[in-house]
């Protein structure tokens, strides 16, 4: 299975997930400039968090307008897995690939620390090896992650099971304590905690690893059929 | 050279976290003559003379980049820069 | 605007206004040059003759400190400083304050102080690891205060956040002297394989220099100098030196020059940042540094404003800006490869062998100084200490007020020193990289080495208390807190960087504190093998003519071979016994307890023995090493009855302890003392090894009161109402009214 | 109720990063007739409408807390807010 992390200007968890993919799950991994237009032959595409183009102007915005962007958005149409984490949830959100948008957190401030996530979904490519509501320890470190959309928007997300992991305690602000959702075909995923963080016991938590298994166990099913 | 002021502010509906920390402040600092505070971007684009479709490329920028459709409206001002 | 003429410059001494003496002028005209010097080159002798860039007033202080031992592969002259930590390994890392801006603007001045400090790491070629910093302000009761430390905090955890290295730990505490004059040290560490360092020398007649990075505009011009100066309310028109921090354009700076020493090596010479007195600083050094002499035009160098002049391009503090000496071959090779990272570069000049440093704008030549007279030449200065009054002091000490031992224990732990600075750290990206063994919340920080067993202990330390009440003593002081935070964790001490901050050296009180205090530091430092490697010095550190209290802060490194033994502060398993490693005497002068029951500090300290410190020391490391202890945290400020609230703490654990000592001494700082707890299955393996040195005081237990019996009191305090003392301290005075 | 809008932007002689790399990537979407950029904030502030005084008020808020005044600078418009 071979995966694609996207790096932007500025994107700086791009090599956290290089490595979880590498170390954590020994596959097949290449970094993706920003500037490049195919993502032919790539089984899954990872978008790292960090502050692309110092997220000035607001977060993702800039790299929304990106060469790969279009490809993305491509390859999203094919069911291709896209996983967006931190900065990259907030540019599948500017890209309109995810609903709704990201906000300054409810308190004005950046926010880092471990916080428990419980998964509503597990039926998800990205979430299979988790059970239903199971509690994760995962580290989240954003200024901009108060999820926010209208009403009709939310309703469409609980109707269609988009939510998939939620705050244990609402840590931002984020409507209905959303910390990921996907897309409504499920191969897009958007989440603001970082599982490429939580891979090893050492490091405080190893919640993370099971997520790039399912990815890399659905692909092998997928394969198999 | 002609300038170009964009306002980009949230929509009413959303909440406005820095705003409403700024309220807090106001009061704190005695000026509770001022009841709301709400924060927006601000924008001055400096556009070359000759261009033409101003209003075209303007919307553009605004609602591809400056401006987030999900929670902001923007609007804006073209005027003569005087030097 | 014309600029004056060398005769004006002479009879109207303009060049005291940008802090030259009348003597230093005349070394100038009569020694260095043998001419009187025009506008810019007044303008480039009055930056780098200043402290700043001199250490003129504190190089024969600094002396004193040792500089070497078998890991220091550069020690103090490099950008920052490298030790050997095996493999090939070696760790790169400095401190630096920016204390100055950051009181005059401070989300941008500590933004940019992080900034700074970043770039003397990954100009050396080290990919940087881990940030820490360390924060005076004065007490948390004014509004002034209160936006100081809120925005100096945002300013760092912005910078570092957006540029993507973790901010593992620091240190922040109160003290009214602080008020006007915050501290605002920041302190990076970088990895980096021997074979890949580079200095930053200017050297092979021909060669290029490379100006890449941001333009350059009229931001922070004579900041240098402006660092050397106090600070006054009337001097309101200083505040024109405010530079803003790009992190943005910094990371792909970064980025591009770490890739660049790694893969395309044979293209460069040296790199350099441009920091304090930029273009002139990094050039000037770089040539010196080589024995070259330099060409520069400045038409070349990309500028953000019209009509600069040659004074403005070359002092300008705008950041993120880097310098680099590269081959003329591969001139079109390294401007393709930073346009390929959207980064601006071009030439500026080229290195020659004449030892001239020779400035052209607008094809006149404005500047041809010989490089030696700019950076060498500048006086040194022996200024002579007097021992300030209040010392003369007897050596008694202060007695606590601990009758009621629950509401003084409760007390202490709201202190804004001693309470949890998590309402500050929790805004920095800890985790980042995901190396981050121990954060913010321990004694050190712990980060593992990607790929390898080893992980670096990190600490800024320095309790400037105890070096106004006693600057010797205090001085020894600061490196063995510290050396214990980084033993704590179980890491060996391996080298230090330092951030002095003083006040106006030139009175001779000052002066002699600051004298005091480096020697004492440097005993220990000798004592243990533990070199100072890099370090900054921050002098002038006055309001309205008040100094600060003496304030050299430490930022140690040490060396855990194995990082799954790196070990924390905070109790883990009910029924695991409680040890107090260090006997406790009477030491409350300086204290917290006598801060927060004097509002003041005074008395002297009791001498240290480091015969003892140093054996306790490789003790601990030793039980640590074989497993032999589950938590272990050093005491420090509020003393016993803090350690063993914050080891409570952690997993929310109480205890009960028996002590055969007084109550008062639950409060004593006796320095290098270790909290640790150990398995019941350990007790006799332990014991046999720790000897006469530890004693049991207690367990951990399975509720939610620590309970505590000393010789005169007996006192129960439920473990949730002190959590909330000390958690909720700072959150509480940080709203604003 | 009255509305006063104010813009507080960077001094010139300040560098603007995300004016900057806004520039650039209005320029990247091919919209070159745009020659500069530079962002500031935009505040809408609600005043009561008995309010004396408001001027000063208002200028003593700009002055401590909207705008940064050793790198900003503001102005402001007072107007009736139309219900
Ligand atoms: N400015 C800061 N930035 C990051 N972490 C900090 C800061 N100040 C304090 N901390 C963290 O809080 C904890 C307690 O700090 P401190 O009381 O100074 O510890 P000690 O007394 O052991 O030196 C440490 O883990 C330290 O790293
Ligand atoms: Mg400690």
């Amino acid at each position: 299975m071979r995966f694609a992390v996207i790096v932007f200007p500025g994107s700086n968890c791009d090599k956290d997930l290089y490595y979880a993919v590498k170390d954590g799950i020994n596959a097949d991994v290449k970094m993706v400039d920003y500037r490049e237009n195919s993502l032919e032959g790539f089984d899954a595409i990872l978008i790292p968090g960090g502050f692309s183009y110092g997220d000035y102007l607001r977060s993702g915005a800039i790299a929304a307008h990106a060469p790969i962007i279009n490809e993305i958005k491509r390859v999203a149409n094919l069911d291709v897995p896209i996983l967006g984490i931190c900065n990259g949830f907030q540019i599948l959100t500017e890209i309109g690939l995810l609903p709704g948008c990201l906000m300054k957190n409810q308190q004005n401030k950046f926010i880092c620390e471990d916080v428990e996530l419980s998964v509503e979904n597990n039926q998800t490519v990205f979430t299979s090896d988790y059970n239903y509501r199971q509690i994760l320890k995962i580290p989240v470190a954003h200024g901009e992650g108060n999820y926010y959309c209208d009403e009709s928007t939310l309703n469409e997300l609980n109707k269609n099971n988009q939510i998939v992991f939620k705050y244990c305690s609402n840590i931002n602000g984020s409507v209905e304590n959303i910390a990921g959702i996907s897309n409504k075909k499920g191969n897009v995923l958007g989440m603001m905690p970082h599982p490429e963080r939580a891979l090893e016991e050492i490091v405080g938590s190893d919640d993370g690893l099971k997520m790039f298994q399912s990815i890399l166990k659905s692909h092998m099913d997928r394969v198999n059929l | 050279m002609t300038l170009v002021k964009v306002y980009v502010t949230y929509k009413k509906s959303i909440l406005d976290p820095q705003g409403e920390a700024i309220k807090k402040a106001v009061h704190g600092m005695g000026h509770t003559i001022i009841q709301n505070v709400r924060m927006g971007k601000y924008f001055e684009l400096t556009v070359s003379d000759n261009a033409q479709n101003i209003d075209a490329e303007i919307n553009e920028v605004c609602d591809q980049l400056l401006a987030n459709p999900n929670m902001e409206s923007y609007r804006y001002e073209v005027m003569e820069e005087n030097k | 605007m014309t600029e004056p003429t060398a005769e004006v410059i002479r009879e109207t001494k303009l060049y005291k206004a940008w802090g030259l003496s009348e003597q230093e002028y005349k070394i100038i005209t009569d020694k260095v040059l043998n001419r009187l010097p025009n506008y810019t080159e007044t303008g480039l002798f009055s930056v780098m003759w200043s402290e700043h860039c001199s250490y003129k007033n504190s190089k024969n202080v600094l002396r004193k400190l040792p500089n070497k031992s078998k890991r220091v592969l550069a020690g103090p002259g490099e950008d920052a400083g490298i030790l050997d930590i095996g493999d090939g390994q070696a760790i790169v890392f400095k401190a630096e304050s920016h204390n100055h801006p950051s009181a005059v603007e401070p989300y941008q001045g500590a933004a940019t102080g992080v900034g700074g400090i970043i770039r003397d790491i990954f100009s050396m070629g080290a990919t940087p690891i881990a940030l820490l910093n360390s924060l005076k302000f004065g007490e948390l009761d004014g509004e002034h205060t209160k936006y100081l430390a809120e925005e100096i905090v945002a300013g760092i955890g912005g910078y570092g956040n957006c540029i993507g290295i973790p901010t593992v730990g620091g240190e922040i505490a109160f003290q009214e002297r602080y008020s006007n004059n915050p501290l605002v040290n920041a302190m990076c560490v970088g990895v980096i394989n021997h074979s890949d360092v580079k200095y930053g020398k200017a050297s092979g007649d021909g060669n290029l220099i490379v100006y890449v990075g941001a333009k350059t505009g009229r931001d922070g011009i004579h900041g240098a100098t402006f660092a050397s100066d106090e600070f006054a309310d009337d001097k309101e028109t200083q505040r024109s030196a405010v530079q803003v921090g790009d992190p943005f354009m910094e990371k792909l700076l970064m980025d591009a020059c770490i890739e660049l020493v790694h893969e395309h090596s044979e293209w460069i010479m040296g790199i350099q940042d441009m920091g304090a007195a930029g273009l002139v600083s990094s050039t000037a050094e770089m040539a010196s540094k080589a024995g070259s002499g330099l060409i520069i035009e400045l038409d070349e160098v990309p500028q953000r404003e019209t009509e600069m002049s040659p004074y403005e391009i070359m002092l300008s503090e705008s950041q993120e800006r880097m310098v680099l000496c590269i081959h003329p071959e591969f001139k079109n090779d390294v401007l393709d490869f930073f346009t390929d990272k959207l980064l601006d570069a071009v030439i500026i000049g080229k290195v020659t062998d004449d030892r001239q440093y020779k400035i052209y704008h607008h094809k006149k030549l404005v500047c041809d100084i010989p490089v030696s007279g700019l950076v060498d030449d500048s006086p040194e200065y022996k200024h002579t200490g007097s021992r300030p009054k209040r010392l003369d002091i007897s050596d008694k000490q202060f007695e606590p007020n601990v009758e009621d031992l629950k509401s003084v224990w409760l007390s202490i732990l709201k202190q804004p020193t001693v309470s949890s600075k998590e309402y500050f750290y929790n805004t920095y990206d800890s985790q980042i990289k995901a190396n981050t063994i121990v954060k913010s919340g321990s004694d050190s920080a712990v980060v593992r080495i990607r790929n390898t067993n080893k992980a670096i202990a990190l600490t800024n330390d320095g309790n400037s208390r105890f070096v106004y009440v006693d600057p010797y003593i205090g001085g020894q002081l600061t490196v063995i807190e510290a050396a214990s935070n980084i033993v704590a964790s179980g890491a060996t001490p391996i080298g230090i960087t330092d951030c002095l901050n003083y006040g106006n050296p030139e009175k001779s009180e000052i002066f002699w504190e600051f004298e005091q205090s480096v020697e004492g530091i440097a005993s220990v430092c000798e004592k243990f093998d533990i070199p100072v490697i890099s370090g900054n010095v921050s002098l002038y550190n006055e309001y309205n003519d008040k100094a600060i209290f003496p304030s050299p802060m430490i930022g140690m490194t040490g060396l855990l071979e194995d990082s799954s033994k790196a070990t924390t502060q905070g109790f883990k398993d009910a029924g695991d016994l409680i040890y107090l490693i260090g006997e406790t005497c009477d030491d409350y002068n300086g204290s917290e307890i006598q801060q927060m029951q004097i509002n003041k500090v005074e008395g002297r300290l009791n001498k240290l023995d480091l015969d003892v410190i140093s054996k306790r020391y490789q003790k601990v490391l030793s039980f640590i090493d074989k497993g032999l202890i589950k938590s272990c945290h050093d005491v420090s400020e509020g003393g016993l009855a803090v350690a063993l609230s914050e080891a409570a703490f952690e997993k929310k654990l109480g205890f009960k302890i028996n002590l055969n000592m007084t109550t008062k001494q639950l409060f004593s700082e006796t320095p290098a003392r270790f909290l640790v707890s150990v398995s019941k299955d350990d007790r006799d393996k332990f014991e046999d090894a720790v000897g006469d040195e530890g004693k049991q005081i207690g367990f951990v237990a399975n509720d939610d009161f620590m309970d505590i019996q000393t010789v005169d009191s007996e006192v129960k305090i439920n473990l949730n109402e002190a959590l909330s003392s000390w958690k909720e301290a700072i959150p509480c005075l940080m709203k604003t009214e």
